[in-house]
């Protein structure tokens, strides 16, 4: 096991990492911007080193800086936690040059996986269902044109680097299409210096359905179970349960399974997580794979008993899975809502500021992690989310009734968050009978 | 919004400073205090309660394994130079040669005060700013953050 | 809006550091504080938010399933009778009989003022202090809860 | 199911009430005196009550008072929690004589296994072990020495309607026994209105062991396994943890097998603990039965999945058990520290007054119960117990890492608290290896 590991991270994951380095009993670094000084992870880590200004650029973005905290203070790992450099590939390359652990998947399974071309032709050869459409990038407008009669409109142009809907095109006619190619490819290129895109069937309806995947440095790979992520806004997940409460023990089988089989195949070892659209004749249809922690992963903790976290670390050291796949049990119903600083009534933009009061929901079946609490002053450099509350009980109903109980419970003042949004959507009809896909947030909202 | 934990921190300076009045502004900075019966202004005593100028909680990492919490960035009352950086410290071009300024040593803007070492690479630190060397606030081979202050000027 | 628990912050603050005036501003933060003797006295600003003054978080039992944080009870700012007990409030001995007291009436220690009705037992309170009834603050058949106040006298 | 629940009582109970009632989908009444107008249990509640001033007797323990709050508020149905006047059978009467139901057992149930001898009769009738002693109440010092003859000395006095050691003594000999006899007998009555006292075997190293039990109104009696409590200081107990940490499968499945039993045969109904004290041979021998929820009731919460409070409610309003015996299975192990405000520095003296900082601790496998928060001010008038932290893992060690990791990370300042004391023990080597009796804390803190 390690001896010190460090935290290129900040807000929530970082006290999440924190906790389950603690727990391991390994030291803990934290990296920290001026802006988050007084911040909790600061406070939490054994260490802690201030890295540079709060422009991400100049601090959790910056290499040289993560680096050189990280020799400094003789760290011997490095955990990404999601977002800034969790999917960076370079930066994982940097780590190992100078002999520091990346916790996270081998550089060589990060490309394999990262990239959506190669992605997809991973999964057609593992039988992992897929959109149909191009086997591979789009080279000219006449093959994208010949793909399209073959597969029928509305098609989806996407960017191979792609992510958060960047370099992403609907066309519902060859004019559009043609049109699309060229814009998406050019937005490609410019967001992520690689214009290859390709196209597929674009699915109408859809819920988000994602398989939790887990593997080690052996071979061994397994899966943790599905989740349910089909309330977004935005392409921002707001909800999201475990286990999809649509799917019967057979189809929930199969789609996990798949997802396994196709990340052993590309030698995936620590957490990942295989995204699907699932249309209404519950058909899957791959989106991506994110070779990374989850925001969400809690959900899955709480229906496996499974601390994900803590195994990210275990298997950056070297240790095999402590459990076969038959040993992972679903046990209950989980939810988690993400608890953002927005103002509803400003069409749910980000407010910073201080928090006066801020007393967290508790008892039973109730987890809440966070960063922030009554005295901490939300710098306005990061994104909004500043707590993930997630409720567990027997079933989805009891999960729901204990979420909006825990909801009421929370008192913050005077920030604004989502908590009268989730209270609401809670609530919806739509949601109980699940009868909702990708769109619905957003319908219902009206944005 | 007035900071409630700053009101007590300002509160508790007076009470302990025994202070008869404290009139901030912050329209920008604006602050007066006042000590005993009609005391003149006490101007020291000033960014004392600010945050901003508060240490960081973090621990200097030149303490290895030391809590957050209970380190502490070695107090400067003047203006200092400030590491630009995270990296190790050193006084001197090597081992051999003289640290490039101490005490008393006036520098410029442009005068080499040290050198940080992040990642192999060897970084000139200048002064950026003239002024008279009062104290080093580091040694050789210390772990420095960014923003740590290095050198006190007079 | 003014938060009652900053208030009550800033008085404990008051009395544990001898402060005699407090002045926030906050059209972007303007803090006054003084200390000693020269300020004016204490009493002046405590009674409004001290604990003991400041109405009950609770609903008022005549709202059912009100929640608690939005009910209050309305304000009285001159001395007022309170209810000594939990129970429902009655202003006269039965329907057909006129009100003990009303609006204008004097009353003394002993004059009985209403009935609070607890468990099928009807208690009569008494004034307690003598004084001229100013006002009526809950309406027959209400419940009341202790220390609730009943009557603001002049 | 009941309309509104009034719930006679404060602090973290109040709360842990509250929620079970809202998840349930009722109407929550609190009440509190004057000293507790700005508690949590207040602000959650549908409605609030004031019904007196902080002189328990002058509300929480004021039954008119809080009959007359149930009649204003039209609550239904009175849940006492624990202390107070939960044990209370003309409390349960008065309630039942005002058509409210008292969430608790029936008064006859609660006089049978309430009072001592008609305990240990029962006990004896259903084959639960019981110390050697008097069968019934001693009538004068000869037969309390004839007694003392036969079971041999030490011997222990207790007073039948006692509780909390007092009117108990320890008898080494004939003359101490005399003596014994007359002052715990003064001390019963005075403390209870009741000199009635009787004779035991004095046990003098043991474990506290107590088993769960859980009835319906329709003869079902399930027991939830067991709990140790042998972590005690002046007879209070400061850590809990479930299940036992020394028991074998069988001996485990006997003692609560014949609590279950014993309760059965009492007819009793709702949430109630038989508790045992545990000899170096694993003999066990029965202490006393407490006929309402326990403290710490969430660590069994933790490994069963059982609601116990919401169980309670349910079972009140006649719902029969959801469940049977072979259901109640035991997952992983649970842990639960009482953060008491005490000053260690002041031979743990409470201490009252303003909470200025408070982070609770959070992420997997952790739970906090508590009323408390930044800004909440601690009234001198209660117990000192500002909070229960509980943790869950899949086994003893991992449950004590985890509650070390949330113990260090609990900010709660100025207020003391026995945080520092947890940190203590829970790192001592006598407690990991379970090399400890119910006067260990005391031993090791020189008390």
């Amino acid at each position: 096991m390690f001896n010190r590991i460090l935290i290129a991270n900040r807000g929530e994951i970082a006290v999440r990492i924190i906790r389950a380095v603690h727990e391991l009993g390994v030291e803990a670094v934290a990296v920290y911007s001026t802006a988050d000084k007084d911040s909790k992870h600061v406070r939490m880590a054994d260490r802690a080193v201030c890295i540079g200004k709060p422009a991400p650029a100049e601090s959790y973005l910056n290499i040289p800086r993560l680096i050189a905290a990280a020799e400094v203070t003789d760290a011997d790992a490095i955990h990404p936690g999601y977002g800034f450099l969790a999917e960076n590939a370079h930066f994982a390359e940097v780590c190992r040059d100078c002999n520091i652990e990346f916790i996270g998947p081998s550089v060589e399974a990060m490309g394999k996986l990262g990239d959506k071309v190669s992605c997809k032709q991973l999964a057609i050869a593992n039988k992992v269902p897929t959109s149909p459409g191009s086997k591979g990038a789009i080279t000219d407008e006449k093959k994208g044109l010949k793909i399209a009669k073959e597969i029928g409109y509305p098609v989806m142009i996407k960017a191979s680097a792609g992510g958060g809907g960047r370099g992403m095109r609907v066309a519902h006619n060859d004019n559009s299409l043609v049109s699309g190619i060229n814009q998406a490819s050019a937005e490609a290129k410019a967001a992520f210096g690689d214009g290859t895109v390709y196209i597929e069937k674009f699915i109408e309806s859809a819920r988000h359905v994602e398989v939790q995947v887990l593997g080690d440095k052996h071979g061994n790979v397994v899966h943790l179970w599905e989740r349910d992520c089909t309330m977004q806004r935005r392409k921002q997940k707001l909800i999201e349960e475990a286990p999809c409460p649509v799917l019967s023990d057979d189809e929930r089988k199969a789609i996990c399974t798949a997802a396994a089989r196709m990340c052993k195949a590309a030698g995936y070892y620590t957490a990942g997580t295989v995204e699907f659209l699932m249309d209404a004749n519950k058909d899957f249809y791959l989106m991506e794979v994110n070779t990374r922690v989850q925001v969400e992963h809690p959900v899955t903790e709480m229906i496996t008993g499974v601390d994900i976290v803590k195994q990210t670390i275990r298997v950056a050291a070297g240790e095999p899975l402590p459990f076969k796949q038959k040993d992972i049990k679903i046990s209950g119903h989980a939810m988690e809502c993400r608890i953002n600083a927005e103002d509803p009534a400003m069409n749910f933009a980000p407010c910073a500021g201080l928090i006066e009061d801020f007393n967290a929901p508790g008892g039973p079946g109730v987890r809440l992690d966070t960063h922030a609490g009554a005295g901490y002053r939300i710098p306005p450099n990061y994104d909004s989310m500043i707590g993930k509350l997630i409720t567990h009980a027997r079933d989805r109903e009891q999960a729901i009734t204990r979420m909006l109980r825990a909801l009421a419970e929370f008192e913050i003042s005077p920030t604004k968050t989502t908590i009268p949004l989730h209270t609401r959507l809670l609530k919806n009809g739509s949601f109980l009978s699940n009868d909702t896909d990708i769109n619905f947030v957003e319908r219902l909202l009206g944005l | 919004m007035i900071d409630l934990k700053k009101l007590e921190k300002l509160i508790t300076m007076m009470a302990e400073n025994d202070l008869t009045e404290i009139e901030l502004d912050d329209g920008t900075e604006k602050v007066q205090l006042k000590r005993g019966s009609g005391g003149a202004p006490v101007q020291v005593l000033a960014p004392a309660p600010l945050p901003a100028a508060a240490p960081a909680p973090a621990a200097t990492p030149s303490a290895p394994g030391v809590p957050a919490a209970e380190a502490s960035v070695p107090a400067a009352s003047g203006p200092t130079i400030d590491s630009p950086m995270v990296g190790t410290f050193y006084a001197a071009s090597n081992p051999e040669s003289p640290a490039f300024v101490k005490p008393g040593d006036s520098v410029t803007a442009d005068s080499v005060v040290c050198i940080v070492e992040a990642m192999k690479v060897f970084n000139e630190i200048k002064a950026e700013t003239a002024g008279k060397v009062k104290s080093v606030l580091v040694s050789n081979g210390d772990a420095v953050e960014f923003g740590q202050p290095l050198f006190e000027l007079e």
